[in-house]
């Protein structure tokens, strides 16, 4: 046990994969057996994640747990974990979300579930093993080896163009990672130029100075190639459109999860990676990307107002949602980053529930067209009480958790830039418009399609599966401190080494708060 | 005795090189593309001897007889191929090998 | 103990929103009675009330300057430089919002157990009832804006829940989506209001903003940027206010809201939620002062509202829909008194207005109750003889509306028409708009008490039989009759307890010197002589029904531009909807699809055209491949041999 | 003529320790013999019997070369040939992957029925060529040694006689790569021209002294080698003949092929590339131009491989254009080497990443391989994970090694090579390389699309694995996954390698 004990953070990473292995020896034909050791496993991962919480203390080292074995001793590649008060979080988030997705992929998955569920706990390796890898090298591993379960989810048990959209997610990404890759290159030789030794920690490229200055100087460049990578998996605005396609083809587990964690790998890249390595470009850098967010959230509303696709409308409703991270994250004040960090962590759970019910139905009805339902609250009150509150969290509304994260953004941006957060406000608006617009098309109004007659309402275990998040969504609007108290050390670290020094301290002396 | 110049015997090598070269684009019959790599072979050797005959030692003129041996050895490998394909093709003109392409 | 005001509003909203959620709403479960939940529901609301009086009780007892009660739950947020705590705090203008609230909350809760009878899902109805209440005391109890926030969205998001009730029928539902979404559009305004105080400020607590402001400013008024900042902070409160108590620009969902059933529209869309916006605004009654532009637009804007819902509301058929429209109406005067500097009179208003709209909005309840859900006045009439009791209290509120002395409408209205006149704010084309308003006002509520209950009954008698409600329906009413009634004397001119009340928050408003004292009696005489104008008028015109034809008919045009509320919606509709719509259409279809998709695939498509011509090159033939092979070659060569020469 | 007479005797001994050193080479070149005298005797069944011998030759040969890895460089055949670490690295590749190649080989052999026994002859033939061209330090050894390994490959190429399609890939081989032997061997005597020796070492100090590096006759012959290697390795504008030899060509040898032949033609390359100055002895013009051609070559290799390559549905297409393509991504190693800090050694351990990815990919290949190699394009292969789960697993590592993914050989070795090169300054190059490969990513995941996510056509029976098979795979699926997780053993091996160069 003291081996466990001392490295905690490798069983966490390593636990699902061995588990799904262990898994594989059970033959095919038992379908439950799968689904239920899968089960077991993402709990036995949640309770480990949980031991983290418990172990890392708030005001202790910037990185804790942290564990160090050689890997390629001749480049200085080294197996570092390590994890601060963010990666914990999204950590937990990945650990909570993967048990209800397995939970909510009873039914819906009936062939070949000894692969599904294989790829999906290899998929959460993926996920942990990005979030806590301290080395560069390390982390690159983890950020591509979770595209291949991805790949697989989506294009084995995906929508009719499930192909286009595996290949589309794929490319995206690789192309994305491999400029970054070529960005970790010329870090790491600087590194071993600069300061003599090889080394591909992320501590030890901290202090690798690059010659910064103008637009397209040697920091810049090399910032836009970490960013590039970065925001095709936020996404962000530009580069945001095999979301959809990736979304609406997938199987819900799969794009519970990928809405859930693998957009906020993007965040946590910039927080992680882009930012303390690149300050001055950063600085340079941030009216394009304060710009490119309020735009994205912005776009992202509208372009989902109009779909006649649930799932493509939350999938453009992730855009929006996700531009507000890239405002939060680019304000450079403490107050939006950690409404961005927040934001990112309401995003998964809201999102997640929303796309999770929009599977329940997809599982009755076989359809994902708003126009092929309407009054649905009269056939399944249950279900309808749920979706309102999902879709009130999904339009901030005050109270859930959404609401939290949006305001602190917006009031972190608006010190920075007031017409960044104005425009970026006007997506509150437009969030509430297609939100509700789809909620009275599809839930309210006569039964109009004799098919929804007879739909059953939400099973026991759609409940189970449901009622967690809905108790996160109230219980992250009404005491967000929980979990601000472990963030916010390691927020306050992340804008010193992006060497901003806080604005609002100055402010916070005028007057008591 | 009168004394041929080096560079005479040379550039004669490579005119040669260059008419085995040439046969082998220009001529369709597989045979006599066998003949002018043989013969590309023939005008290295040529080099080699007089490039020996320059620096005043062995070595090249040694090497001679090896690439001798590995010619006929290749000049052997090639017949067998050809006969094998004239079996099959009944002809030995390159214009009918086009079944492997793009 | 003031955390208990909002617990018990909101126990009761767990109650009958659990039972109903887990007990009621499955399929086939056997629904609960509107008496029971009904009752749970009032007797929250009733504890809550209890402890509003003895927090009022309370405060009267502190000395005059320190009457606050403050106790802070927990800690909200705590980040950054930022650290926003859960505090409570009531003083002399929030307990008067929490008896109103409470005490006018608990008679609709009463009323409603009547009203929902043959309802099937009452219980939903309670909760979301419930729900509201807890969001109103909280937007009126919190001491710090982002908590006022929390209750402003609550109450938009309960308008929602309580419109779109029936939610069968898609155009009550529509309304519902119509009345969150203006709200959000003003909420907007008051978020942005509130980064720019923190900005400014440094701070979002009321009481430490008033230290704030008056410690950076004392006597002398801010200049320059400091200026420009204040008023930019009223301006875009003011635009939440527009967006909740339906003003010009983000009226139009208020009239919709009437989709709703009838408590919903006495609690929500006369008594509370719509007056949120004048709390706000006494509130920072020490910004507002600061920045006379405000005022003005504020001042204007009130007076035009006042002006053009009067207009709308001369010519409705359905009953709430003019009940509506004089809504709108009197919140502007509301914020015509506030903007002549008067909150106080404001304040004022917004009590009496709360008890005879209230009462007027539930009369007609039980007149549509009576009538089988008939809500057009033109098919009443002559129901004085079948609902004696509703017709007195309705007649009550009536005259009260109308502004006639006794009752309370004339005190508060007149309050507010002398200090348009008089103060020093004020001037006299607001005036004279206000006193306009005034008459009409008195016109169109005596059009509809006459169609209504006096003239011949033109409903056809064997389908439809008017009958009295029940007693649970009328009692509150006899309630809100006496305070119609009697509500004007607590703030008679000169010795008004209310402006002696309210006096530390809201400084009394002084008239200009120019004016003397006499004036105001003066004005007294004319306003009351203004609305027993308006009342005759409408008596003669709509005696026999004629007339009023005949009038429509010589008027057409303006009886059209009245009668579609001055195409307001379909401006709306034409200017800002359905462009939005196309051109997200086109950024979707346009940019999304046809240029950021083609751009990422023309790179596949071009990697696979070069691909095919590239392989065309492999013809196959041997004397091919030896060319190319010996051309790459005599190229190579070439480049080297020119490199040494 | 005086200096025929003396004939110094020690020219002719061999030191036992020479011996010891060459016991590898002397163990194939006398399996290689014994397999061929016991194919004669009938009685013997030599199908069992020369398949067996060849197999424990090739075994025997790999361990005897691993004491190799370590040892210090020993000069034999007076300096004509030299074993040290650098060739019992590619020892140890050549000899491992001819043992993979033999053993899928024997069923095939069955099911074409072509069952003659010498095909392992051969195949231990041409892999004695590549241990000798790996050690070879004289070019005219080298020439013979490359000619032995040609040879035997021409044979195997059209080893399926009736078929024309083989006899067109063979005689297309033989031309060409007689063709190229010429111009190269020409190459040789220019050089031995200029300098008056043909001894490796010898010619990089001829250089120097001389200064023999300026002249006209030494750049031509450089040049000339260079090409001639640029052939083997199928270089683009030499690549012509390539896709057409591994469509003809038996399966097993397409396997042989790519990763024998290329890391032979790679291994001979990179000592006469020292030689030849690049780096050190050559002028400064020299240098740059021979660097601009290279970069060419290697930027229109890249292109090309990844290119055609998606327009390609036949599988061994598929992969001979992804074996230009790596070809191009050891060319951009091979120019960054002498100035990046790394040196050759990433290019050694991608090559034997490449081998294991390779042989893997053409072991599942020969094992779904129909009748006269049918049944291996794209269509054919759809719904195999279903029929065969372990086939399609392994094909699915294989292909996401050769992609560059991550936790496999395929991703360590581009981030060595590509690291290096950037060490080397070699910026605008590697990003070209980055964005080849993920063209490349397209064509590898369309495999797994038709092996994964469309549903097997009707009637497809699952391929039969048998025993001999099933090792091979798994060993190969081993090292690719090996390498990726923990690549350091692989690393420091070929540092050592690359350090007595």
């Amino acid at each position: 046990m003291a081996w466990f004990e001392s490295h905690l953070l490798s069983t966490l990473v390593f636990l699902p994969l061995l588990w799904a292995v262990a898994g594989l020896v059970i033959p095919g034909k038992f379908r439950k057996t799968h689904a239920v050791w899968a089960l077991l496993g993402s709990f036995l991962v949640f309770a480990v994640s949980l031991r983290l919480y418990g172990a890392f203390d708030a005001g202790g080292a910037e990185f804790q747990l942290a564990e160090r074995a050689e890997w390629l001793p001749s480049l200085g590649i080294a197996y570092l974990l390590g994890m601060d008060g963010i990666s914990l979080w999204l950590l937990v988030l990945t650990t909570f979300l993967t048990p209800l997705v397995i939970l909510g992929s009873f039914s819906a998955i009936q062939e070949r579930t000894k692969e599904y569920y294989f790829l999906l706990l290899f998929l959460e390796t993926g996920m942990l093993g990005a979030l806590v890898a301290l080395d560069v090298f390390l982390f690159y591993v983890f950020w591509e080896a979770m595209l291949i379960p991805m790949y697989f989810l989506i294009g084995i048990w995906g929508g009719k163009d499930r192909v286009y959209a595996a290949m589309k997610f794929f490319l995206y990404t690789v192309v994305g990672s491999l400029l970054m890759l070529v960005a970790i290159f010329y870090l790491a030789y600087a590194h071993k130029v600069q300061l003599g030794a090889y080394s591909t920690a992320i501590v030890d490229l901290y202090r690798v100075n690059v010659p910064g200055g103008g637009w397209l100087s040697v920091q810049s460049i090399l910032f836009l190639a970490f960013a590039l990578a970065f925001a095709i998996k936020v996404p962000l605005f530009p580069v945001h459109t095999w979301l959809p396609d990736a979304h609406v083809q997938a199987p819900t587990a799969g794009s519970v999860i990928l809405a859930g964690v693998l957009l906020k790998m993007g965040g946590y890249g910039f927080i992680r990676f882009a930012f303390p390595l690149f300050p001055e470009a950063v600085v340079l850098y941030q009216p394009v990307f304060l710009g490119l967010g309020a735009v994205a959230i912005v776009y992202g509303a509208w372009v989902a107002m109009v779909q006649p696709d649930i799932k493509k409308l939350v999938a453009y409703s992730s855009v929006s949602h996700m531009g507000f991270v890239i405002l939060g994250l680019f304000s450079l004040n403490s107050i939006a980053a950690a409404g961005s960090v927040y934001q990112m962590l309401n995003h998964g759970v809201s999102t997640g529930a929303l796309f999770l019910m929009v599977g329940m139905i997809y599982e009755r009805r076989h359809t994902r067209m708003i126009s092929d339902f309407g009054g649905i609250t009269k056939v399944m009150p249950i279900f309808a009480i749920i979706f309102m509150i999902v879709t009130l969290s999904s339009i901030a509304l005050p109270g859930t958790n959404g609401f939290v994260g949006e305001f602190l953004i917006l009031l972190g941006t608006w010190k920075t830039s007031p017409w960044a957060a104005a425009a970026a406000g006007t997506g509150v608006i437009f969030g509430a418009v297609y939100m509700l617009w789809m909620f009275q098309r599809v839930m309210f109004g006569p039964v109009t399609n004799p098919e929804n007659e007879k739909l059953r309402d939400l099973s026991g275990r759609e409940l189970a599966v449901l009622a967690p998040l809905v108790v996160a969504i109230f219980f992250m609007g009404i005491y967000p401190n929980f979990f601000f108290e472990k963030m916010e050390p390691s927020i306050q670290r992340f804008l010193e080494r992006a060497q901003v020094k806080s604005t609002e301290t100055a402010i916070a002396d005028l007057g008591r708060n | 005795m009168q004394v041929v110049e080096p560079w005479v015997v040379l550039t004669f090598a490579a005119t040669i090189f260059l008419i085995g070269l040439g046969g082998l684009m220009l001529r369709r019959n597989i045979l006599v593309i066998l003949m002018c790599i043989e013969l590309m072979l023939n005008s290295v050797n040529l080099s080699f001897v007089t490039f020996s005959r320059m620096h005043g030692d062995m070595a090249g003129q040694v090497s001679v007889f090896f690439i001798i041996v590995v010619a006929a050895a290749e000049s052997a490998v090639g017949l067998g191929l050809l006969i094998a394909m004239f079996r099959t093709l009944r002809s030995v003109d390159t214009d009918d090998i086009r079944l492997l392409r793009e | 103990m003031l955390g208990l005001i909002l617990l018990f509003p909101l126990i009761g909203f767990l109650i009958n929103g659990l039972w109903y959620a887990v007990l009621q709403a499955p399929q086939g479960r056997k629904k609960a009675g509107s008496l029971a939940t009904g009752l749970v529901a009032s007797s929250a609301i009733f504890l809550s009330f209890a402890v509003g009086v003895v927090a009022f009780v309370q405060l009267a007892g502190m000395p005059e300057g320190a009457r606050v009660i403050e106790n802070n739950l927990f800690s909200w947020i705590k980040v950054g430089g930022l650290s926003l705590d859960f505090v409570l705090r009531v003083d002399p203008l929030s307990s008067l919002f929490v008896l109103v609230i409470a005490g006018i909350g608990t008679l609709i809760h009463v009323y409603s157990i009547g009203y929902m009878s043959h309802d099937e899902t009452p219980g939903r109805f309670f909760a979301y009832l419930n729900l509201f209440c807890f969001s109103m005391l909280v937007l009126v109890l919190g001491g710090a804006l982002p908590l006022l926030f929390l209750g402003w969205e609550g109450v938009g998001l309960c308008s929602y829940l309580l419109i779109g009730y029936w939610y069968q029928d898609i155009e009550k539902a529509k309304a519902g989506k119509k009345a969150f979404i203006a709200n959000r559009v003003g909420d907007l305004g008051f978020l942005l209001g509130m980064f720019l105080i923190y900005t400014t400020f440094g701070t979002m607590d009321f009481s430490a903003l008033r230290e704030v402001v008056v410690q950076r400013f004392g006597g002398m008024a801010p200049a320059g940027a400091e200026l420009a900042a204040v008023t930019g902070i009223c301006l875009l409160l003011f635009v939440g206010c527009t967006g909740k108590s339906a003003q010009i620009p983000l009226y139009v969902w208020l009239p919709d809201a009437m989709a709703g059933p009838t408590p919903v529209s006495a609690l929500i869309h006369a008594a509370t939620m719509v007056t949120s916006g004048i709390y706000l605004v006494a509130r920072l009654d020490f910004l507002y002062a600061l920045s006379p532009t405000a005022l003005e637009v504020m001042a204007w804007v009130g007076g035009l509202t006042a002006f053009v819902a009067a207009t709308i509301a001369v010519v409705q058929t359905d009953i709430k829909r003019v009940l509506a429209y004089s809504t709108v109406s009197q919140l502007g005067y509301m914020f015509l008194a506030c903007g002549v500097g008067a909150t106080g009179a404001g304040v004022f208003h917004v009590i009496t207005h709360a008890f005879f709209k209230a009462l007027l909005f539930l009369g007609a309840g039980s007149v549509i109750h009576g009538m089988h859900e008939e809500q057009d006045i033109l098919k009443m009439g002559g129901l004085k003889k079948h609902m004696p009791r509703t017709f007195l209290v309705v007649t009550v509120a009536w005259l009260a509306i109308c502004g006639l002395p006794p009752f309370s409408g004339f005190f508060s209205k007149d309050e507010i028409l002398w200090m348009a006149f008089a103060s020093n704010q004020g001037n006299r084309v607001l005036w004279a708009l206000g006193l306009l308003t005034a008459m009409m006002t008195a016109f169109y509520m005596t059009r509809m008490w006459i169609h209504t209950f006096m003239g011949s009954e033109r409903f056809d008698h064997h389908k439809v039989h008017p009958h009295e409600s029940p007693i649970v329906m009328v009692a509150p009413l006899y309630v809100l009759a006496v305070l119609s009634a009697a509500g004007g004397f607590m703030g008679v001119p000169h010795a008004s307890w209310l402006a002696h009340w309210l006096e530390p928050i809201v400084p009394h408003v002084v008239p200009a010197e120019g004016v003397n004292h006499s004036m105001e009696w003066v004005l007294m005489a004319v306003s009351v002589a203004v609305a027993l104008l308006g009342m005759f008028a409408a008596h003669r015109l709509f005696r026999d029904l004629r007339r009023p034809e005949a009038l429509k008919a010589r008027w057409a045009f303006i009886h059209k531009v009245l009668w579609n509320k001055w195409f307001v919606d379909e401006l709306y509709e034409g200017a800002l909807i359905r462009p939005i719509g196309r051109v997200s259409q086109a950024l979707w279809r346009g940019f999304d699809v046809a240029v950021i998709d083609r751009i990422v695939l023309g790179f596949g498509r071009a990697s696979e055209w070069s691909g095919q011509t590239l392989r065309l090159a492999q013809t196959g033939s041997l004397q091919a491949y030896a060319v190319f092979l010996l051309l790459g070659l005599v190229l190579t060569l070439g480049y080297m041999i020119y490199g040494l020469v | 003529m005086e200096n025929l007479v003396t004939i110094r005797p020690e020219l002719l001994g061999l030191a036992t320790v020479e011996l010891e050193a060459l016991s590898p080479h002397f163990a194939v070149l006398g399996g290689a013999v014994l397999a061929l005298v016991l194919s004669v005797v009938r009685w013997l069944q030599p199908k069992w019997s020369v398949f067996l011998v060849s197999v424990a030759t090739a075994l025997l040969g790999a361990t005897l070369s691993f004491p190799g890895l370590s040892g210090a460089a020993l000069a034999v055949f007076n300096g004509m040939m030299v074993v040290d670490p650098y060739s019992s690295f590619f020892n140890l590749i050549f000899l491992l992957s001819a043992l993979i190649t033999l053993l899928i080989s024997f069923r095939y052999l069955d099911s074409e029925k072509l069952q003659h026994p010498e095909y392992y002859v051969l195949v231990l033939f041409s892999a004695l060529g590549m241990m000798l061209m790996a050690s070879a330090r004289e070019l005219v050894v080298l020439f013979i040694a490359l000619e032995t390994m040609s040879l035997s490959v021409y044979s195997l190429v059209s080893f399926r006689r009736a078929d024309r399609r083989a006899n067109e890939a063979a005689m297309k081989y033989f031309i060409l790569g007689g063709a190229a032997s010429a111009i190269m061997l020409y190459g040789v005597a220019l050089v031995y021209g200029a300098t008056g020796t043909t001894h490796i070492q010898a010619i990089l100090e001829r250089l120097a002294s001389r200064g023999a590096g300026e002249s006209v006759l030494f750049s031509v012959g450089a040049w000339l080698i260079v090409a001639g290697f640029l052939f083997k390795v199928a270089s683009v504008p030499f690549h012509m003949w390539m896709p057409d030899v591994y469509e003809g060509a038996p399966v097993p040898i397409t396997g042989f092929m790519t990763t024998g032949l290329k890391a032979a033609a790679f291994a001979a390359f990179v000592r006469v590339f020292l030689s030849l100055g690049y780096g050190k002895g050559l002028s400064e013009a020299v240098e740059t131009n021979l660097h601009h051609i290279l970069w060419v070559c290697a930027v229109m290799t890249m292109v090309v491989g990844n290119v055609i390559a998606l327009t390609q549905t036949n599988l061994k297409r598929i992969l001979a254009y992804s074996s230009i393509a790596h070809t191009g991504y050891l060319m951009v190693g091979l120019i960054a080497a002498p100035r990046g800090t790394e040196g050759y050694s990433s290019l050694l351990v991608y090559l034997a990443a490449y081998a294991a990815m390779n042989l893997g990919a053409f072991i599942v290949l020969t094992l779904l391989a129909g009748k006269g190699d049918a049944g291996l394009n794209l269509h054919d292969l759809s719904g195999i994970s279903k029929k065969n789960p372990v086939l399609a697993f392994s094909m699915a590592v294989f292909l996401f090694s050769m992609a560059g993914v991550p936790p496999t050989a395929g991703f360590v070795a581009k981030y060595l090579l590509f690291y290096s090169a950037v060490q080397a300054g070699e910026v605008p190059l590697v990003i070209i390389a980055v964005l080849c490969s993920a063209i490349s990513v397209y064509y590898y995941l369309r495999v797994l699309v038709y092996m994964y996510m469309r549903d097997p056509i009707a009637g497809a029976t699952s391929a039969r694995v048998p025993v001999w098979s099933v090792m091979a795979l798994a060993s190969m699926v081993i090292v690719t996954l090996q390498v990726g997780l923990l690549p350091s053993p692989l690393v420091e091996m070929a540092r050592k390698a690359v350090a007595g160069l």
